[in-house]
């Protein structure tokens, strides 16, 4: 019996002692009438080898085309020791450490991770993991409409410049408590939410601004200006970051005169491999005086009898488990082994690395951009400085394009008239530092002949 | 000893970066960071000596027995983790585009129908990313269902008192008010209250069933009933899945809506705390309203179903489709259970829940609710140690540890005083449950003989018995270079 | 610097410490004319990221065609957990376990290994693990005439029916010490080596015959009667065997009237993957008399000064490292992973799934040579019964037919024209429980296509 | 525990064997076994639990520091075992054709031009299995081109009293006879010894430089023409080419054939006991007689040079290409040092070697050779120690594992007495140097005031002292199911 481990001696002799005539009286308190047959529908039990054929055969059949998608997930290097210890059994089979004593190992990791995280975002501290980026980012809009006391309003100012996925989940996720989100459009030009835009809500009583940094079109935006604007009209500023972008730019903890009050992001770009989108992981830090507002677990530094430093869940107040109805969030199982691969991928590339990471990464996209644009019809849309991804206007239909590309196994990018029609034939590229000389050339090739034909 | 303190100026795992300095003069000043992140520089070995050692500080499946009430810590077979990292299957970006994803697809939507077989529901979605958000998923539906009926009356979400306290939050971020319901002195939810509060404001019922209490609902169908008349609908937790796998299905039970924790009963892995998978699956008048992406197939081709398709969907939970690759090791432990072994899953699950009720209550324990048959768990309680020897459940729980087993769920559900609550698993020997028991024994011996002892555990852990009060009060989050710990 | 943990700061200090000026100056003891130049002929340095794209490349290069070879390496299914956890740090970068008290962890696995290893093949005891099973055959060889003190003349018969390349690495390892191998022909019909051939060498002074089981053809050797004729004429039983047909076939410890007296064979099938031919292990066991004769490590169990149980390494004094140039053998590092990843995969098997694989080997080779025999021409040579591989007659060249199949992604067997010639147009098939039904439908259809051509 | 104590009659990890029992009416029924194999009957849950749990009752270089002289226990890099796991390298079968093998054989291709240049010979095999067996191949290579001269008159291998016990035995299996020349007091090669002995018996003499006594021997150009002219050849020992990488090259040094520890120098693991790689390098007039397979390229092309192609070859070693994925393993780790990294391998191992040595002389400790530089390791003594105060080498070896050392090489080379051979590798930082230096000076400290405390370690580990008498005497070398352990 598969992962079953009695033998029938076992069984005859467990049920004497329960004194249960055979296993189906186990069942006696099920109400007859409820009672189902056999899982009929359900196929018959493969090997490990058979499901292994299995498996080997849809993966060797979806392939592995040349990427360049990015578009909130990013194909980096991850190091073959990430995951080697990552999947070590005493990570990988560990429960949430309720047992703070007996899971030493989980917790310091966590501590790390929520030391690394505060430092990559310049704020004072860090939770241990939300599900995604789009969900902190939801958890970041609850909790500064939470924090935020001094307004009554439940408004949020969104910019359409972040991730419409991630627009698309905070509202499935906040709009049942009331909060509206209001879009703010983005400048044609340079694909980034100008701040002049803000003056229309001079002096209206909004909750938070959320300030994507790069936005979804790989643009940087005007951080500073935004954050104040934030401030100067009491709100809370929610920064939502790709975490490789902040070795090298300036961290949401010193945006503006104050910095951001929440900074949250999808944490994939750090250790988590594309994985068809999950599991990633949210992160989310704050400044010190929202650290009561926080969703998620938080690992805590303290001493045990003997005056030994440990690591323990704290702040459990906050949580479902503790607080029910009242806690800041219902999230209970969150990615915790995302963090812990996080945190081992930090170690190994320190800020040193990471920072050469974003610069192959923005590097490889300008010379890819640079590459493409020779090609007749084909030119960046937006005019500001970008990150690591660009929006490419086509001269024909992006749609056929990028699938004729995907029949020569290459990803070209993303199709944005799903989410943008008003950039007409636009698609979003992304060079990471994975991406090699030949890879782009081949690209450029290929796009050529097909804008060709 | 933190990586932080092993960090040198200068240090790096220089393999693991590009080697050449990349060309930033494309990211204008204004925007750059002034002064690199203060993360640990350290070498390639060293970070593999850390977290090596320290992932041999915690207790695991892998090293131990985890007999954690709720929670199904059971063997998570390696041929799932293997599998689902196959390098193509790493390497899928999730806006791939459908020539490039049959087979990723094929699994997921096989998955589905597997879920929809073992649950008895009319459709599944699988992109809730854990149980929590499986809840909300479906107290969303509940109320998507209400709003399109024009029902606006319905604020209340009923909740009995022994649930998990995911279940009254996720309600609360549907926007409901959540009323509690008592459970009954023999664990199944007292009828009478719930009456006596159903009614026109009443949305649904979040249950448990087997509940966490370790018994089945035996009046299941009553409830059903009294609910679905007052024009509620039935949540269905199904955290404790386990525990009635091919003997009873939540379909059966007249439930409309109900989540399953993958990572428990489809034996994902834990993590230290996640990812873990939450689907969804819905009766037929809750369809409409599944989250989105979902797979679809027809004549053999593969596609997702997102929100153009689904109009009345309560939309996306997360910005592509869940925790795939978690959803890949459910489907993969499924192929290897078949059918036959789905069912044999709460066949020894629940002898193995009784067999540890019966000898534990023939050794003195006193069970929570000695006249009911286990699930696949059940509830001892402490009260009478805690009286008259002063020794609580914690102490209890500390103690197993030294005695290399991890404690069972301590102090939950609330409502049992000084509860353990034990749920062993299908995939442990009986020479394993005989070891845990001898343990509580002797403990029991030591509470008795020597308190103190007992108090003061764990001992034989790389910490002792660690002060709580004090890292909430002096707040310690993050390391700082100037700390001297 | 890759892998290297220095700081220039300790660089300075520890040269001040040592008191030179610089690291060169370390160096100032070799004689300055053999000092070379830089390595310039070495590549440039890469990262992991650009390796892994190398090694992608190259590995995808290759592909993974269909494989109905065996000929001495077989595909068989091997459990995820067996290299997850051998490939744990403690396991994988542990040194040979000199000091017990720190390596109880690979010195019980050996522990159980040798007890796994006894138990399959029906020998008194087993050692650790030599190179592979064709040194193991040499180092058995050498053992024999060591240890038959009864025999004079170091003349050992080896059929030609074992693996040609284990005649070719005996020959060139015990050549060397005077040993002289003299071959036993095959019968032409059965591909066995018939005991009658043995009377020619009645009476004379012959140290050891060695027995295959099954043989190179996949053909049952009798082994009883080889067995009982060497102990006849004071000659040792070298067992060479599959440890995979173990777990049906009568173990060498019980062949003829008294057994084997040392059994070896290739560890391959006991979970090492075929990786092109290596790493895998040599096994070597024997009768308790012989014990002190044994080559390579062996682990004993023992006490502590507790009285506690514990492992450790014993009988040294055979050993080179004790016995310098009288020591049983030269081996020092072995292939302990290789012996780690068998246990692990005996255990996860155990003798009734080792029974399950070995008889679904049996059954799969059959049905194939079932189906290729529909085929014109195409028969199987030999008459004899044969565990899980097959000599296949053909009715063109072999080798043109295998260069076909492998342009189809499909290995057909292995060509026998090199080693022996004399059966014309042959090839030696394996169908693992691997392959699949579609898999040799597949084969059949490609063979066919290819021979009416 | 043993596996075999958890065994329980017809138990099983049933998901990894075929599910249908195959059809073995084939097999006649004489062939046939009569009785199962004692093998643990045991689930797959319960084999990753015990085999996860022995292994953390290890010391390994993931989780200490291991400076074990000789041995050259440094980092072994993840990316090497990731990459040469890959799924299509694992699945090559060995006599896959060529066309199905041009990836990896390019990968050895280049491998062995790298070896050329590191040891600067003309041209290499890498079929040896070990260092032991490219020993083996040496001496056979050396044997083969005497015998290809007529010339044979030469019966003897001269080997230095430092030597491995390897050399000795490889000469032994090559059919020579071996004459031990001493070591002077400096730790260089005795000449005057050696003069005297070498002659027209001497087919050769087996070096290593630096030898085992932590020195580079300074004479060895004029060993080189000693044995040379007395019409021997020069077999160079590799072990410690770590030391010397890019600084000097065996080749250079008048060497005829070196062989490569590919499990030190180029960091593949060491697996508590294997498998490694020992690769051998020659210099022209040994060309002819390396070990088969080799592999050559010509117009971009691969191909297996095999026994058709080099007839003088002593042969083959092992039945297909020797240990492939090491081979593979040290490509990759060459791949990601260069030519740079490959010289600060020697550069940052004798800096470690040499501020250990001199630290702790100045701690008080005896080195063997205080006049000379440490090469990547040097001795010291505990003679005075030992006669003093009663506590042996092994006694402190057995301290430092308590201090979460692993012990150095102890009493090897045999004629330094109570030694310890201390080789701390690159990639150790000087943190856990000076740590290992500490735990020694406590150690030294313990000795003298608490002897017996020091000779009754360890004391943290899963066991105390082992008894190694009786594990000799009273053999028990397999499991019994009736013994009472
Ligand atoms: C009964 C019950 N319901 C819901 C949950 C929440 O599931 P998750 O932790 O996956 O969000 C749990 C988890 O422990 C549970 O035990
Ligand atoms: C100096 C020296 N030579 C030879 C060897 C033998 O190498 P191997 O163990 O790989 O056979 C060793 C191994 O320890 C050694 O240290």
């Amino acid at each position: 019996m598969p992962f079953i481990p009695h033998t029938e001696e076992d069984v005859r002799e467990m049920l004497a002692a329960i004194g249960a005539p055979d296993i189906d009286a186990l069942f006696d308190e099920i109400p007859a009438t409820l009672r189902c047959g056999k899982l009929k529908q359900l196929p018959q039990a493969m090997s490990e080898m058979e499901v292994a054929g299995l498996m080997s055969a849809r993966a060797h059949q979806d392939g592995a085309p040349v990427c360049f998608i990015g578009a909130g997930a990013y194909d980096h290097h991850i190091p073959a020791a990430v995951w080697q210890l990552a999947s070590r059994g005493e990570f990988y089979t560990a429960y949430t450490p309720y047992q703070a004593e007996a899971s030493q190992g989980t917790l310091q990791v966590l501590y790390e991770f929520q030391s690394m995280m505060a430092a990559l975002t310049g704020m004072d501290l860090s939770n241990t993991s939300l599900y995604d980026g789009a969900t902190a980012l939801a958890e970041a809009v609850l909790m500064a409409v939470r924090a935020n006391r001094k307004s009554k309003s439940r408004r949020v100012l969104m910019p359409r410049t972040v991730h419409p996925a991630y627009r698309r989940v905070v509202q499935t996720i906040v709009g049942k408590q009331g909060i509206e989100l209001v879009e703010l459009p983005f400048d044609p030009a340079g694909g980034h939410t100008d701040p002049a835009v803000l003056a229309a809500f001079d002096g209206q009583d909004i909750a938070a601004l959320v300030i994507p940094q790069p936005n979804y079109f790989g643009v940087l935006e005007e951080v500073d200006a935004l954050t104040d604007w934030a401030h100067t009209n009491r709100a809370l500023a929610i920064a939502v970051v790709n975490p490789v972008a902040l070795a090298v730019l300036n961290p949401p903890g010193e945006w503006g005169q104050q910095g951001a009050d929440i900074c949250c992001g999808e944490g994939q770009p750090l250790g988590a491999p594309l994985s068809s989108g999950g599991p990633y992981f949210g992160f989310m830090c704050c400044r010190q005086k929202l650290v009561r507002q926080m969703p998620g677990r938080i690992v805590g530094c303290t001493r045990d009898l003997d005056g030994k430093v440990g690591y323990t869940l704290t702040l459990q107040a906050r949580e479902q488990h503790i607080r029910r109805s009242k806690a800041t969030s219902n999230i209970c199982t969150n990615q915790g082994l995302m963090a812990t691969a996080a945190t081992i991928h930090m170690a190994l590339l320190g800020s040193e690395g990471l920072e050469r990471v974003a610069a192959a990464c923005h590097a490889n996209t300008r010379s890819l951009v640079q590459r493409l644009g020779t090609i007749a019809g084909v030119a960046p849309l937006f005019h500001r400085p970008v990150f690591h991804e660009q929006v490419l206007r086509l001269p024909i239909s992006a749609d056929g394009v990028l699938d004729q590309l995907s029949e020569l196994d290459l990803l070209g990018g993303l199709d944005l008239s799903r989410d943008y029609p008003e950039l007409g034939d636009a698609i979003l590229v992304c060079a990471t530092e994975k991406r090699t000389e030949p890879e782009m050339d081949d690209f450029q090739q290929k796009l050529q002949m097909i804008l060709t034909c | 000893m933190l990586i932080y303190q092993q960090s040198r100026r200068g240090r790096r795992a220089a393999a693991q970066a590009p080697l050449q300095q990349g060309d930033l003069s494309g990211i204008p000043e204004t925007f750059r960071r002034k002064q690199r992140a203060d993360l640990p520089q350290v070498s390639e070995m060293q970070t593999v000596r850390h977290y090596t050692r320290l992932s041999q500080q915690n207790f695991s499946i892998d090293t131990q027995f985890y007999p954690l009430g709720s929670c199904t810590m059971k063997y998570n077979p390696r041929g799932c983790n293997t599998l689902a990292m196959l390098p193509n299957l790493l390497a899928r970006h999730p806006e791939a585009p459908a020539d490039h994803s049959q087979g990723f697809m094929a699994c997921l939507y096989e998955l589905q129908e597997m879920l929809k077989e073992v649950t008895g529901m009319q459709a599944v979605s699988l992109s809730p990313a854990a149980g929590a958000q499986g809840e909300f998923a479906g107290v969303a539906m509940i109320r998507a269902y209400h709003e399109a009926r024009g029902d606006a009356a319905r604020t209340e979400i009923l909740v009995p008192d022994a649930a998990h306290g995911t279940n009254p939050a996720s309600a609360v971020m549907c926007g409901y008010t959540v009323r509690e319901i008592p459970s009954g002195p023999d664990g199944d939810v007292d009828v009478e209250a719930l009456r006596k509060v159903v009614g026109p404001q009443t949305a649904g019922i979040m249950l448990t069933n087997p509940s966490t209490l370790g018994v089945f609902d035996r009046r299941i169908e009553e409830i059903a009933s009294l609910v679905h008349e007052a024009g509620g609908l039935l949540y269905y937790d199904g955290a404790n899945l386990n525990a009635i796998l091919g003997k009873v299905r939540p379909g059966d039970m007249g439930c409309d809506v109900i989540h399953v924790n993958l990572h428990k009963t489809f034996s994902t892995p834990h993590g230290g705390g996640g990812p873990g998978a939450g689907p969804v699956g819905v009766s037929k008048r809750l369809q409409p309203y599944l989250p989105v992406p979902m797979v679809a197939q027809s004549e053999g081709q593969y596609r997702w179903l997102t929100e153009g398709d689904c109009p009345e969907s309560i939309g996306r939970l997360s910005a592509f489709a869940g925790n795939a690759g978690i959803l890949l090791r459910a489907y993969i432990y499924a192929c290897m259970l078949g059918g036959e072994g789905m069912e044999r899953v709460a066949e020894y699950s629940t002898l193995n829940a009784n067999y540890m009720l019966k000898r534990l209550m023939d050794a003195g324990f006193d069970a929570a609710y000695p006249e009911r048959r286990a699930t696949h768990e059940f509830i001892l309680t402490l009260h009478k140690q805690a009286k008259q020897l002063g020794v609580n459940t914690m102490d209890f729980a500390k103690r197993l540890l030294d005695y290399g087993f991890h404690a069972p769920t301590t102090y939950f559900p609330l409502l049992v005083p000084e509860c353990l609550l034990i749920e062993p698993t299908e995939t442990e020997s009986r020479e394993e449950l005989d070891g845990f028991i001898e343990a509580l024994c002797s403990i029991k011996q030591e509470a008795e003989e020597n308190p103190e002892l007992v108090k003061g555990a764990p001992y034989n852990l790389p910490v002792k018995r660690l002060d709580d009060v004090r890292a909430a009060r002096e707040l310690d989050l993050v390391w700082k270079s100037d700390k001297n710990t």
